[in-house]
C-alpha cells in the first residue's frame, strides 16, 4: 500500500497550481462555443492539462497515459475557482470511440475540433420504447445510394440544442438478431429533417430533449464500425458512461458542505448539528461516503497498475453512488426543514437551491444511464456469476 | 365496533375525488402552477360548494361541524388530486382554534365567513414548533412584532392567526399597514409559502389560548393530521400510477411489471402504505374521542406518513423509468407535495422528539415488570 | 368509525376478569397432555373461553362466532399471568380444516380431543427440495389395499416429537399437474416406519423436525377431501398461519417491554433512551408499530363488519410483522450493547436472553411460512393485481 | 501509489485462510463451540506457528513488526473463517499497547512471550468506551479495583489490560488473589467473554500511559479496525455461501439464483460489501502512515462495517431459506460472530457519535463557504 505519489508528481502539482494562479482572471463569455473559451480549451491541451494522453496529430496533448497526473489535474482544479477543461459527452465518449474504432478520416475530421469545443455533440441512444431494453431501439437507416436515410425517435438525448453533431445508434439490419441489427452513425444536427422537442423535467429545467428524425440523409461513410456492429461500439462507452455519474471527489466536497449547512443553519437557536438524531445520519453518511472514496482509490490504483483486478469495485460505482448522493442532499433539505423546500429565485433560499436540485437530479440519475434495477442485474450476473433473466415462454 | 369510514365519509371522498378529476386534471395542476390564478380560484370554489370551508364548523356558525375523521378524508382526497386549494391551514386550523380559543366576537365574526368560503385565514405557527433562522414573534401592547415563516395558506388571506414562543395565538388583520408579505417560492407549486415580517401590528389574542398551551397543540396535531392524510392521499396515488405504469410499459418483450424486481417495489410500497390508511382513521378517531392519545398519535402519524412518502414517491418514479422524471407525466407534483408537507409543522425528526416528550421519557422510570417471555413459541 | 364495543361486552369483559381472578392460582404441571392440561382446556371450553364458536357435538362451546368477545378474552388473558388456551397447529389448521372439509367420521373422531390437548398434531409440508415451491413436494402415497402406504421426508415439522397425529400433503397422483397430485392424510405418529429427528436451529433449541416415512402404512380412509385435492385443503389453513406470526398485541408488549429497557439500561450512567440516536431509532419502530396496530383493529372490524376489504391490509401482515418484530429485537441489543450478545444462562444475561432469542426466531418468521420474497409475490400479484413470474423456456 | 494488498499480505491471507480450512472446518467450529477445547488450542496453535501471535510485536523482542495492515489481512481471513481463536485483544492490543507505552521491563518481560505464542493477555477496555451498570476501574495504592466487562481473550490470559476512566492503562496478574473471573455466554461461541472483579489487585501502570489518552485511543483503534476486518472477513463468506447456495438450491423448476428477487438481495450485499474491503485497507494504512486520520477512519469504519455486516448477515440467511437458520448449515457462527463484533469496543451509535467529537462537530463553526454548485452539470 503506498498512497504517495512520489516527488515528480509533487513538482507537477506545483506546475498545475502555478498555472491556475497565473490563470486565474480568466473569463470566457457566456456562451458555449465562444472563442474565448475554444481558446482556453486549447490552452489546456497546450500544457496536457486536457486530453493529455490524447495524440498530437488529432488535437490531443500527445503525453503518455498518466492517471496521477490526471488526477492530480482534477483535484487542483476543482479546488480552484478556474474554469474547468470541457466535458459532455462527445468529449467523454465519441472521442475514446472514434480512437478505437473511428477510421482514420474520422479522427482527422472530428477528434480536433471536438476537444477545442468547436463541435459539441449529442447521444442518440435512447428511444421511447427502449430504455432499459436498448438494444430494442427501432429508430431505422437505410442505405440509399451513399446515403443513411434516418426515419425514427430519439429521447433523452442531453445537449441536442447545442450540438453539432449527433452520434446514434441506428437499426440498419432489421432481418438481424437484436443486437446485431443496430449499426453506430454520425449525424450533423443541422441536416434537414431533425426536429428537436426539449423534456421539460421535474428539476423544472430541460436538460433532455426528444429528436425527430424524417428522411434525414447522412453520407454512407458516416458510420463507426461496420453495419451491425454499433451495439458493440457503443458498449465501450456506455461502461465509462456509468462510471462517471458518482464521482468521489464531488460527494466528498458535497458532504463537507452538507456539514457546513448543518453548522449554519438553526432550530430554535440550536444548530442543526447539534441535534442529536441529524448528527447521527449525517455521521452514516459520512461512512458511506468514506467507503465509496476508498473504493475509488482502489479503482484509481488499478488503472496504474493493471493487474488489480476490480471488476466489482467498478460495477457497483453507479448503484453506490447514485442513491448515496440523492440521500445526503435529501438529509440537507431535512436539516434545513420548511427552508429546505425552498427553490428556484425565492427569498431566503440556501445554496442558490443546489440541495433540492441535486435531490431531485440525483433521483434522475438514479435511473438514468441504466436503472437500479439494471444496475443490480449487472452485479448479480456480472459480478458475482449468477444467471441472466431465463428466457420467457410467449404466451 | 367499526373502525374505517361510514357511508358519508365515503362518499364524501368519492365525491372530492371526482371533482377533482373533472376540475383539476394534471393539465390544469400544470397551469395552475404555471401561475394561472383564474383556473386556481375556480377550482377553489367547486370545493367550497362542496363542503370544504364549512366541515369543521359549528352548526350554530353556519358550518356542517363535522369531525376530524371528515377533515381527514377530505384532507387525503385534496391529496391525491394535489389539489391546489388552501385547505389545512384556513379550513381546519383556523376554524379549530377559533372555536377552541375564540371570544365570542371572534367567533361570531370569522367562522361564518370561513364556513361560507368567504375568507381566508392563513396559519403561522413555525416559530411555536421550531423556529428557523431568528424568526419569533412577541407580543406587547396589544401589537406583534417579528417574522413568521411557511404561512400555510397564506395566498390571499385576510387575516393570519399567529403565536408566540408560548404559544398564545393571536389573530392579525392582513391588511394592517406594519405587516409585510414575501412570497417564497417551495418545490411544490400547487400551493404556497409566505414569510411575514411584522412591525407593531395591531392584534388580538384568542382569549382560550392565554397561558394555555393545549389549544396550540391541538391545532398542530390537527394541522399534522392534515398534511399526513394529504401525503398519504398522494402517495397512494403515486403507487397507483406505478402498477398501472408497469403493466403498460414493455422493455425486453414484457410487461415490466412482470418482472420480479418490480414487482417487488411495488410491493414494499404497498406494504408500507396499506397501514398508514389505518394509522390516519385512528389518529383522526382519538382527535375526536380518545382525546388523551391524540397527541401521541398525531406525531408519530406525522412522522411515519412522512417516511412512508419519501420512500413511495422516490420508488413510484423509479418504477416509471425516466418518464417518471419528466413533467409531462407530472409525477413530481405528487412528490414535491409530499416534499414539503413533510417539512410543515415538523420534520420526522422533530416531531418524533416530540413524541418522545408526550411519554415523558425523559424522566420516567421504567414502568411495568419486563415480559419474561422466551423459550418455545410453538405450542402458546 | 366506532372503537367502542359496547355495553354488552363490557359485561362479557367483567365475567372475563372474574374467572380469571378465581383461577389466578392454576397450576398444570409441566407435561403437556398432563390431565391438569386436558381439565383445564375443557375448563375452558366450558366457559366459553376456548374453541368457542365450535359446535358443542364435536367437543366445543357451541356458541355463536363473535370476534369481539374473542378479543376480549385474548387480551384479558394476556394481560394476567393465567396460563393461555392451547394453541398448535392441530388446533389452528387441523380444527378449522375438518370442520369444513372433514367427514363425519373425521370430526368425531379428531375435533373433540384435539381441542382438549388430548391430541397434538403436527404438519408435514415442506421438504427438504420443497420449500417455497411447496407444491413441487414428493413424498410419496400408494394406495394398497385399503391403506396407504408412506415413503418420503418432510422438513420444518414442529411438535413433531410430541404430536400424536400428522397431518400431511403426500404425492398420490404421480400423473397429474403438480397442483392436483395432492392428497391430504392423516397419519398417527406411532405408525412403524416413522423417524423423526430434531433439526437444531440457530437459536441453540430444536422447534423443528425432519420426518421420515418408509413404508408407513395407514387406513385408505384417513384422507381429507379426495384424492388429488389436498392442495386446495390445505391452502385455507395456509393463510391462517400467515397472519398469525404477527400478533399487534404482542407487538405493542413488546414495545412497551424495549421502552422499560431502555430506561433500566445505561451507559456511563446515562440511560440509554436519553441517547437521542437511539431513542430515535426507538421512535421510529413506535410509529411503525403504531400503523401495524391501527391496521389490525381494520382487520378486527372487517371481521365483524363482513362488508369491509381489507385484502391488501391482510397480505401485508406476514412481511410487515415479522420484518418488524425482527427490527424490534434487534434494536434491544444495540441498546444493550455488548450485554445484549448475552445468552443462554450467562450472569448478566438481561430477560431470560428473551431479546436475542426472539432476534433469531424472526429472522426464521421472516424465512418460514412463505419467505418475505413469496410475501412480495403475494401482495404484487394478489394484492396489486401485478403478472405472475412468467413461465420459463426449458434450456 | 499502490492501493492493495502486497504480494506478502496476499500470501498471508491465503495461508491463513487455506489453513483454516484445513484444520478449523464447520464440524471443528462446532466441536469447539461445544466444549471441544483441546481442538480449540491446536487450531490456535497452527495459526501462532503462521504467525499471527508474532505480526506486531517489533523485531528486537522477537516479533515481526507488521504493520496493521497486515493484521487486518489476519483479522479479516480470521473472520472468514470464524476462527476460535484469540487475536484482536492478545496479538493486536496487547502487543501494541505494550509497546506503545510500556516500560523496557514491560516490554522486555511481555512482548517476547506474546510473539511467541507463549502467553496470552486479555484486554478490558470496555469500562473507558461506555461503561454497563455501575462498572468502572479505579486505581489507588498501585492496586485496582472494580468491574471489568467483556474482557476480549480473556480466557486462559495469563495476564489482562485493564483501564481506569481516565484512559490510563494497567497490567494486572491473572492469577492475583484479589481476582475473581466470571464466564459469561454469548451468542458467539466461537470466542468467549469474561466478567473480572477486582479487589485491590496489585498493577502496574504502562507508564506511557500517564495522563495520556493518546496510547488507549490508538489501541482502540486497532481494536475497531480488527473487529471490522473480522466482521467483513466474515460476511463476505456469507455472501459468497448465498451466491454458492442460489446456484445449487432449485424450486419451482428453476435455480433460485435466477430469480430476479434472489440476484438483487445478492447485488445489494455485494454493492455495500465491496467498498468495505477498500475501507478497511485505507484505515489500516492511515493507522501506520496516516496518524491524524486514523481515529476517524477507524470509528466510521467499524460502524459502517458494523451496519452492513448485519445487513448481511440477515439477508445471506434469507436466501438459504429455511436452511440458513439451521445448526447443520452453521451459517450462524457468522451471523453472531458479526453480532458480537459489532457491540464490542462500542455498537455504531456511539462510535459514530465519537467520530463527530473526533471532528469537533460540537464547538467549530462553518468552515468553508459552501460550493454553491447547481444547474446543468451536464457539461461540465
Amino acid at each position: 500500500m503506498d498512497l504517495n505519489y512520489g516527488p515528480e508528481y509533487d513538482e507537477f502539482r506545483e506546475e498545475v497550481r502555478l498555472f491556475i494562479t497565473e490563470n486565474e482572471g480568466v473569463n470566457l463569455g457566456g456562451s458555449l462555443r465562444s472563442s474565448e473559451r475554444i481558446d482556453w480549451q486549447q490552452k489546456l491541451i497546450d500544457h496536457g492539462y486536457f486530453a493529455r494522453s490524447t495524440p498530437k496529430e488529432y488535437g490531443g496533448y500527445g503525453g503518455d497515459m498518466d492517471i496521477i497526473k490526471s488526477r492530480i489535474i482534477a483535484e487542483e482544479f476543482a479546488k480552484s475557482p478556474i474554469p474547468k477543461p470541457m466535458g459532455g459527452q462527445g468529449i467523454q465518449m465519441l472521442v475514446p470511440t472514434l480512437l478505437e474504432l473511428g477510421s482514420e478520416e474520422q479522427k482527422q475530421t472530428y477528434v480536433k475540433p471536438t476537444l477545442r469545443g468547436e463541435i459539441i455533440w449529442c447521444q442518440g441512444y435512447s428511444e421511447p420504447n427502449s430504455g432499459s431494453d436498448l438494444a430494442s431501439l427501432q429508430t431505422k437507416g437505410e442505405l440509399d445510394g451513399d446515403e443513411w436515410v434516418i426515419n425514427g425517435q430519439k429521447t433523452w438525448t442531453s445537449t441536442a440544442k447545442f450540438a453539432q453533431m449527433c452520434f446514434c445508434l441506428v437499426r440498419t439490419e432489421p432481418d438481424a438478431p437484436k443486437h446485431q441489427g443496430i449499426s453506430y452513425l454520425l449525424i450533423p444536427m443541422d441536416s434537414p429533417g431533425i426536429e428537436i422537442r426539449p423534456i421539460m423535467q421535474m428539476t423544472g429545467t430541460a436538460d433532455f430533449n426528444e429528436v425527430f428524425f424524417t428522411d434525414v440523409r447522412i453520407p454512407a461513410t458516416n458510420i463507426v464500425g461496420k453495419r451491425g456492429e454499433g451495439w458493440k461500439v457503443a458498449n465501450a462507452t456506455l461502461a465509462y458512461e456509468r462510471g462517471s455519474l458518482a464521482d468521489p471527489n464531488v460527494m466528498m466536497n458535497r458532504m463537507y458542505a452538507l456539514i457546513d449547512l448543518m453548522k449554519s443553519e438553526t432550530i430554535d437557536g440550536e444548530r442543526v448539528i447539534d441535534k442529536p438524531a441529524f448528527r447521527d445520519r449525517l455521521l452514516r453518511i459520512q461512512g458511506r461516503v468514506l467507503a465509496l472514496q476508498s473504493n475509488s482509490l482502489r479503482i484509481l490504483s488499478s488503472q496504474i497498475n493493471k493487474e488489480q483486478d476490480v471488476t466489482l469495485a467498478r460495477f457497483i460505482l453507479k448503484l453506490q453512488g447514485t442513491e448515496l448522493r440523492h440521500d445526503l442532499e435529501g438529509l440537507a433539505i431535512d436539516a434545513m426543514g420548511e427552508l429546505g423546500t425552498l427553490y428556484e429565485n425565492s427569498p431566503l433560499l440556501r445554496d442558490s437551491g443546489s440541495w433540492q436540485m441535486h435531490y431531485m437530479y440525483f433521483l434522475g440519475l438514479i435511473i438514468g444511464g441504466g436503472t437500479s434495477q439494471i444496475q443490480k442485474n449487472i452485479i448479480s450476473e456480472r459480478g458475482l456469476g449468477m444467471p441472466k433473466e431465463p428466457k420467457v415462454q410467449e404466451a | 365496533m367499526y373502525f374505517g369510514l361510514s357511508e358519508e365519509q365515503q362518499s364524501l371522498e368519492n365525491s372530492i375525488k371526482r371533482y377533482l378529476e373533472d376540475n383539476a386534471s394534471l393539465d390544469t395542476i400544470k397551469a395552475v402552477a404555471g401561475g394561472d390564478k383564474e383556473t386556481a380560484e375556480k377550482v377553489h370554489q367547486g370545493l367550497i360548494d362542496l363542503g370544504i370551508s364549512s366541515l369543521l364548523v359549528p352548526e350554530k356558525y353556519g358550518g356542517l361541524e363535522l369531525d376530524m375523521l371528515f377533515a381527514s378524508v377530505v384532507s387525503g382526497a385534496l391529496g391525491s388530486g394535489t389539489a391546489p386549494v388552501p385547505f389545512t391551514g384556513t379550513y381546519v386550523m383556523a376554524p379549530l382554534a377559533l372555536s377552541l380559543a375564540g371570544s365570542e366576537v371572534q367567533k361570531d365574526y370569522w367562522l361564518p365567513k370561513i364556513a361560507g368560503g368567504e375568507r381566508i385565514i392563513g396559519i403561522g405557527l413555525s416559530e411555536f414548533v421550531g423556529a428557523r433562522e431568528d424568526t419569533a414573534i412577541s407580543f406587547s401592547n396589544d401589537t406583534l412584532s417579528g417574522r413568521a415563516l411557511f404561512i400555510i395558506d397564506g395566498k390571499n388571506a385576510d387575516a393570519f392567526i399567529l403565536s408566540d414562543k408560548a404559544g398564545q395565538l393571536f389573530i392579525i388583520d392582513a391588511d394592517d399597514s406594519g405587516l409585510t408579505k414575501i412570497e417564497l417560492t417551495t418545490v411544490d407549486k400547487t400551493r404556497e409559502s409566505m414569510e411575514l415580517v411584522l412591525k407593531k401590528v395591531k392584534t388580538e389574542i384568542l382569549p382560550g389560548s392565554e397561558k394555555n398551551q393545549d389549544v396550540i397543540n391541538k391545532v398542530i396535531d390537527a394541522g399534522r393530521l392534515m398534511l399526513s392524510a394529504d401525503s398519504l392521499g398522494a402517495s397512494q396515488v403515486m403507487l397507483d400510477k406505478a402498477v398501472a405504469y408497469s403493466l403498460e410499459r414493455k422493455q425486453f418483450g414484457r410487461q415490466i411489471g412482470s418482472f420480479q424486481a418490480v414487482k417487488h417495489m411495488c410491493a414494499e410500497m404497498a406494504a408500507e402504505l396499506e397501514p398508514c390508511h389505518a394509522m390516519v382513521w385512528h389518529t383522526a378517531h382519538c382527535f375526536d374521542h380518545i382525546p388523551e392519545e391524540a397527541r401521541l398519535m398525531a406525531c408519530h402519524t406525522k412522522a411515519h406518513v412522512s417516511e412512508v412518502g419519501k420512500q413511495v414517491s422516490r420508488t413510484a418514479i423509479e418504477v416509471h423509468g425516466g418518464m417518471g422524471f419528466t413533467e409531462e407525466l407530472g409525477l413530481h407534483y405528487w412528490f414535491k407535495r409530499i416534499g414539503l408537507n413533510r417539512q410543515l409543522l415538523g420534520s420526522p425528526e422533530l416531531v418524533r422528539e416530540e413524541a418522545a416528550k408526550i411519554q415523558n421519557f425523559d424522566q420516567s422510570p421504567p414502568e411495568s415488570q419486563r415480559t419474561k417471555e422466551a423459550g418455545n413459541p410453538l405450542l402458546v
